[in-house]
């Protein structure tokens, strides 16, 4: 162990000393002629926003949902995520998603170590390159945290760290560069504003492979295992509805009428899907619950993600109504197939996902986009491919990495290690004294 | 001496401690348990799953008293802890062999 | 329960689908030439920083004060207020606020569904029609939840989605457009700049009522009820606060010298408000509190809200400071009055607000406005017409809707789930495992 | 006591009354002409974040780490700093340090009260004077609030309240005027972007000699003192990253390619930082932790500061890894030396300050300045200077201000409040009920 | 009649009421208690420094009974509690004077 | 065998644990409790409203052990414990009939 530590510990610096005086010279030659500081200063905010997302947005609304013997453990997979996920990207990432297209399927090599993204303009933006590539940072640390809903309370440090390097460079930036990058996805004309498949479909059904694989908690279905602090979730759902605005309305690149009305359609989305849910749950178990609202509204806010920039308000209304009564059936519906996906990554971003990038086929009217409501049949037909394509990458992807994961360090923590909690067995600490 | 422990619903907790310091009690300790009974608990639900929750929240009291006390401290909690429904609690007394204060060290119903 | 649910459910999908092709398609003509994208980008910020204090910010503020056992109670007052209301506003409420002015008491209809509310500039602005729209939704949605204070532990839920539509359009609309939608009290000139009387008056002087109507929690005078957790209550208070700035100076609707100044009032004020509440308390009870502290920025908060764009740095401190200690001796003056309201609206809204409304007419000096004390006297007798119109509008008006509420509903749960608690007896849910 | 307070309240009143018709007529004639308002958007909003990270983030950072008998205390600490020191820079503070130079060391009076502070643009920016200043102000506050951490659990709240005013007018304004006010150390050509001297430096070693002159904590070294609440002190990390972005990229006083290079660079050496803190640990003691993993971002960050708008995303990516290291092994040291630095203001904020300001002068290559590996040599000479002055200069300056409380007023509590906590000794409030 | 008191692990008690609930006992009373025995603690890290904590959580139920009920109680506790392991914990059984319920003011065996 | 409780201030927990583990006892359970009597508890402000809270945190700490050696338990509490001011507790001791260890199912003095 110490020496695994050790060696990528000493790789990582000497890499970085070899690139250093290379890179960081030649980042400085961009004229920041062109650079428009209002839209400068929103995807600055927006790369805040959604960073703010992931910590402490995502990690307490992880945190508040699992049990009081485990809250630090989950919140150290969304955290150390973020930190490492970040320098892999820096290192390698960004180059993989967003360099020159190789062939439709994955960027080339030129941005290593950031070589050559400096202050000046990204292309078709008013924007500098490096604020560019901290946006798209972002949404590369976010995805792979989310995943980890669907394994907590039970996955492995080591196999955590090494699962999210993994899945990060050989499915998350293939995919952004299909969709986004220049990739196959994104010339056939698919439409994902700001990741609908990139992020939701690709962390959701990513999400359903790990909760197959890595199966149920010891006493899943047996003992009750209720959140153990619902307003820590209710923080993190607060934090999260905020950051997204910079996470959807921030994918417009800029401070202008695209931005307003993809944070409209967030905002309606988001409203919509907590009422859908909480009516849904309501007429279903005759209470709305605080935990429903939060969890509807979080389904709105996914399922909006790749229309956000492309429907008006009152699609998004309607699509984040059907969004918050779908997750809650597919939330229901998951307790009768019996796979443990314990905080519910599938039934809600995997399904909100993959229903809003068929949505934004059906009702695109903003953006210079149209779908089939609209008169453009084609972009259905171009949307299913896109989801259809995700779903089957990823999951094939991420079955693969598990195998190799488990074989390299185990997966899951021992029954033992499980019954006293990840917090004291995998980190030596207790959440509350 | 006797160890008397009872086990009320939270929100009596205030009107028996008035009750008992009116009597002449001069100690007592409190501890929040859960408690398992006719009362039955509640259900809880979270993303659909429903759990039946069947401990109630109650407030167990524990009080040594001199063996002539054991009357009246009966019938004073009794009388402010009941509020007619169920799940009111229970009253269990015990004999108690010493106690001791720690910081004088005295001995027996002085003690208390 | 389940057929008026699912009316109300059908009814919007339906109303949402007519709407749907018609105003979608309707919104997208503006042209978005005269957009100022750093305008816009400050205003995109501030409609979030504005959610960010109606969600996560005052559902924690609030939540941390009441008991534990009705923290998600209180915090779904808050949270499907959100959702509720934003809908509420894009449905109907922006229209009969900001629509076109009819007699001085109410918007037309032009913009229901957001018909014709596009990505065009606002006149008068250099940012989109809808991100004028969405800030102002923000605004709306703060206000109702913020009359929850005064009835948290007790109300009905079914009670609290009725009164809170009904308050939105029939008190909060008409009072917005009366002072900012072009309506008599504008046109007067009187001076409210980011809502002292339209969030502020109306909340207080409604929460007064509802805390009368619905009279006393059990137990209120004979049992403590401590805060169950006060550092939810700073951290409530702490994004409050951040928001704010978003809030008020926001509410230059540009990044301009005028919000610069706004800016600080408001920093300043609040500072002010938590000194004098602190210095006020430490002087009456023999110590300082936290949520003394705490309460009094907030309450320097409300009470420059309407002066922010008005008043210079120094006006801001004193007036601050004043803040502080008048709403001080308004809390405890309460209990003297025997009304219960629980957490505090009417002494700290209520009272601030007013008292901002009246200290613009005196000291206003910046942003081409004057008061009394720069020599304008009109302004103070303007603003007393202000505060008093606002006040006696609200209290018929929530008095009135209360009624209705408590003959179709009934506004307070049963004595028995009152001692059981809002969070399991409304929502079948505990905060903490 | 009571008459202390009364008077320090009255004295504010009266001083405010009079400045307040001079000051707030006259800071309103500077001329909006040449404000950007994207720069501005981005400053209000770094200002706004930098709030955050004062409250709700440092207060619950620290919070969460000390016994829940202590949480009220603590955040008491940092909130009512915030206020005052808050209040002082408006009225004395910004102008010591930005007022026109005198001497090298310290700025004039003409900005007391802000007078003169208006709408106008500041030299060399595109934002209003106003802006820059309430940025600044930002500074002001977290900086002393920082500096609590060492002494917590047992400082006396009104020795709290004197040293913070003594400290902020005595130590930090006037370091801030010598850095960036014009005074001596900038003009020798010294490099320090957003504060790794004005403020790490200072609190770490400020907090050094309070951690010495207080003395330990009851019980320190015997007893375990566990943090009662991480998932709170997670929070406060979180919000205090989030807000760091305003701060160090907020210090390019514009939304441009220097914001976006400092923007990056703190998000690599945040993330670095945690996984160097995270990774040496492992070694060392067999488990990572979440409390490690966050302190090494907060290392990361700190340690960054002075060069973020300096260094290249790999030369931060080395120094954050290189930083959580250290940083780590100072607060493990610490535990030999015996001196109660209770949350590690010293091993954080003191080494990273000094450790960032020496590797500016060893690896700066952006924004036009460079460093020793840059063939600077020069530089490192004088970021030495900076770094060894500033630690005198606040190490001796502390210890004057320390004795001088203590005969006022006393800084400890007594032992007897100190097995009670500062929540029910010093402000009759318990944080939980 | 008999005071039963037993630690157990907490993750043990749902199985424990089952089981007791099978048996016809119709009230108990539990309490989160930390509890040092022959069963190690664990170590806890913050920021390097090391603690040794020795108390691990554990759950105290206390139930009252008729005498003649001692026997089978007992062993179903065992039954149920049992993991084989190191800190099964305790059970306890003493002597009680009186139980009472507060709603109806029964006495004895019928208070339970 | 003896029942021990005794109720102490909390921050003298890992002292008398230690002085109990010196003389020999392996086990005990500890439970957080409030306690009620001469210490005066203390007073909370807020939003200028008072409340007098008469409870005052105290800790439990329960012991069973062999007859032979009450007098020695008893006096290693007093000593570890007092501090000397109002309020450090009382030692509460009663008879027990059983003891039983769930793991190995030993009864009586072995099973403790
Ligand atoms: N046999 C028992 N042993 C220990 N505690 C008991 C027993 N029976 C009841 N209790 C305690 O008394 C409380 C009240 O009992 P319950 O049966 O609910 O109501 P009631 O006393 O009104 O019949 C329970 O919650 C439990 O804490
Ligand atoms: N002498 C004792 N007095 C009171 N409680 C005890 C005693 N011995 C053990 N316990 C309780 O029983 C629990 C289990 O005891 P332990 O020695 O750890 O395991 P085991 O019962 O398997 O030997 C302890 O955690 C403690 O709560
Ligand atoms: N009669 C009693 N029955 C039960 N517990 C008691 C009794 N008297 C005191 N206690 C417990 O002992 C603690 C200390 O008692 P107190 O009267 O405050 O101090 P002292 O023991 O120094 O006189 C109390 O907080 C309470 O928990």
């Amino acid at each position: 162990m110490k020496q695994i530590l050790c060696f990528f510990a000493w790789s990582a610096v000497v890499v970085a000393s070899v690139f250093c005086g290379v890179a960081d010279g030649w980042a400085q030659d961009g004229l920041p002629g062109a650079i428009d500081t209002g839209d400068t200063a929103w995807i600055l905010v927006s790369s805040a926003f959604v960073l703010c997302m992931v910590l402490p947005g995502l990690a307490l609304f992880y945190g508040g949902l699992v049990r009081s013997k485990n809250v630090l453990g989950t919140i150290m997979h969304t955290g150390s995520i973020l930190c490492l996920i970040s320098l892999v990207w820096v290192l390698v990432g960004y180059s993989l998603a967003f360099g020159t297209d190789v062939g439709g399927l994955i960027g080339g090599l030129e941005f290593l170590g950031l070589m050559g993204v400096g202050e000046e303009v990204y292309p078709g933006t008013g924007i500098p390159h490096l604020v560019f590539m901290v946006f798209q940072l972002m949404f590369a640390a976010i995805t792979v945290a989310l995943i980890t809903g669907s394994f907590a309370e039970r996955m492995k440090f080591t196999a955590l760290l090494l699962f999210a390097v993994l899945w990060s460079v050989c499915i998350y930036s293939p995919l952004a560069h299909w969709v986004w990058g220049g990739g196959w996805l994104g010339e056939m004309g698919a439409l994902d504003f700001a990741g609908g498949a990139v992020v939701h479909i690709s962390s959701g059904f990513g999400a359903l492979v790990c909760a197959m694989v890595l199966g149920q908690r010891k006493g899943h279905g047996v003992e009750p295992m209720p959140p153990h602090n619902l307003p820590m979730t209710v923080l993190g759902t607060g934090l999260l509805w905020f950051g997204w605005f910079g996470f959807n309305a921030g994918s417009a690149l800029g401070a202008n009428g695209g931005a307003a009305s993809a944070f409209v359609a967030t905002h309606i989305a988001a409203c919509a899907g907590g009422i859908g849910w909480m009516v849904a749950e309501w007429m279903r178990s005759g209470k709305p619950t605080v935990l429903g609202l939060a969890s509807g509204v979080i389904a709105g806010l996914a399922t909006i993600t790749p229309g956000a920039g492309f429907l008006g308000p009152l699609s998004a209304l309607l699509l984040g109504l059907l969004a918050g009564a779908l997750c809650y059936g597919a939330v229901v519906w998951k307790t009768k197939l019996g796979y443990d996906d314990s905080l519910d990554v599938v039934g809600i971003h995997g399904v909100g996902g993959f229903t809003g990038i068929v949505a934004t086929g059906l009702l695109a009217s903003v953006g210079g986009q149209t779908g089939l409501l609209f008169g453009n049949p084609g972009q259905l037909w171009i949307q299913l491919v896109l989801g259809v394509a995700s779903i089957v990458f990823v999951m094939v992807g991420t079955y693969i990495i598990l195998k190799i994961v488990d074989v390299v360090v185990g997966l899951r923590v021992t029954p033992e290690e499980e019954s006293v909690g990840l917090d004291l067995s995998q980190h030596n600490e207790r959440a509350y004294s | 001496m006797k160890l008397v422990q009872t086990m009320i619903k939270p929100f009596k907790l205030d009107e028996v401690k008035e009750a008992l310091v009116e009597l002449g009690i001069q100690g007592m300790t409190v501890t929040e348990v859960k408690g398992f009974g006719r009362q039955k608990g509640h259900k809880e639900t979270y993303r659909g799953a429903e759990y039946q929750i069947d401990f109630v929240p109650k407030v167990k009291i524990e009080l040594v008293i001199p063996d002539d006390m054991e009357q009246r401290v009966i019938e004073t909690i009794v009388r402010a802890a009941r509020s007619g429904s169920i799940g009111d609690g229970k009253i269990f007394v015990s004999e108690l062999k010493t106690a001791l204060r720690i910081r004088t060290g005295e001995i027996g119903d002085g003690a208390l």
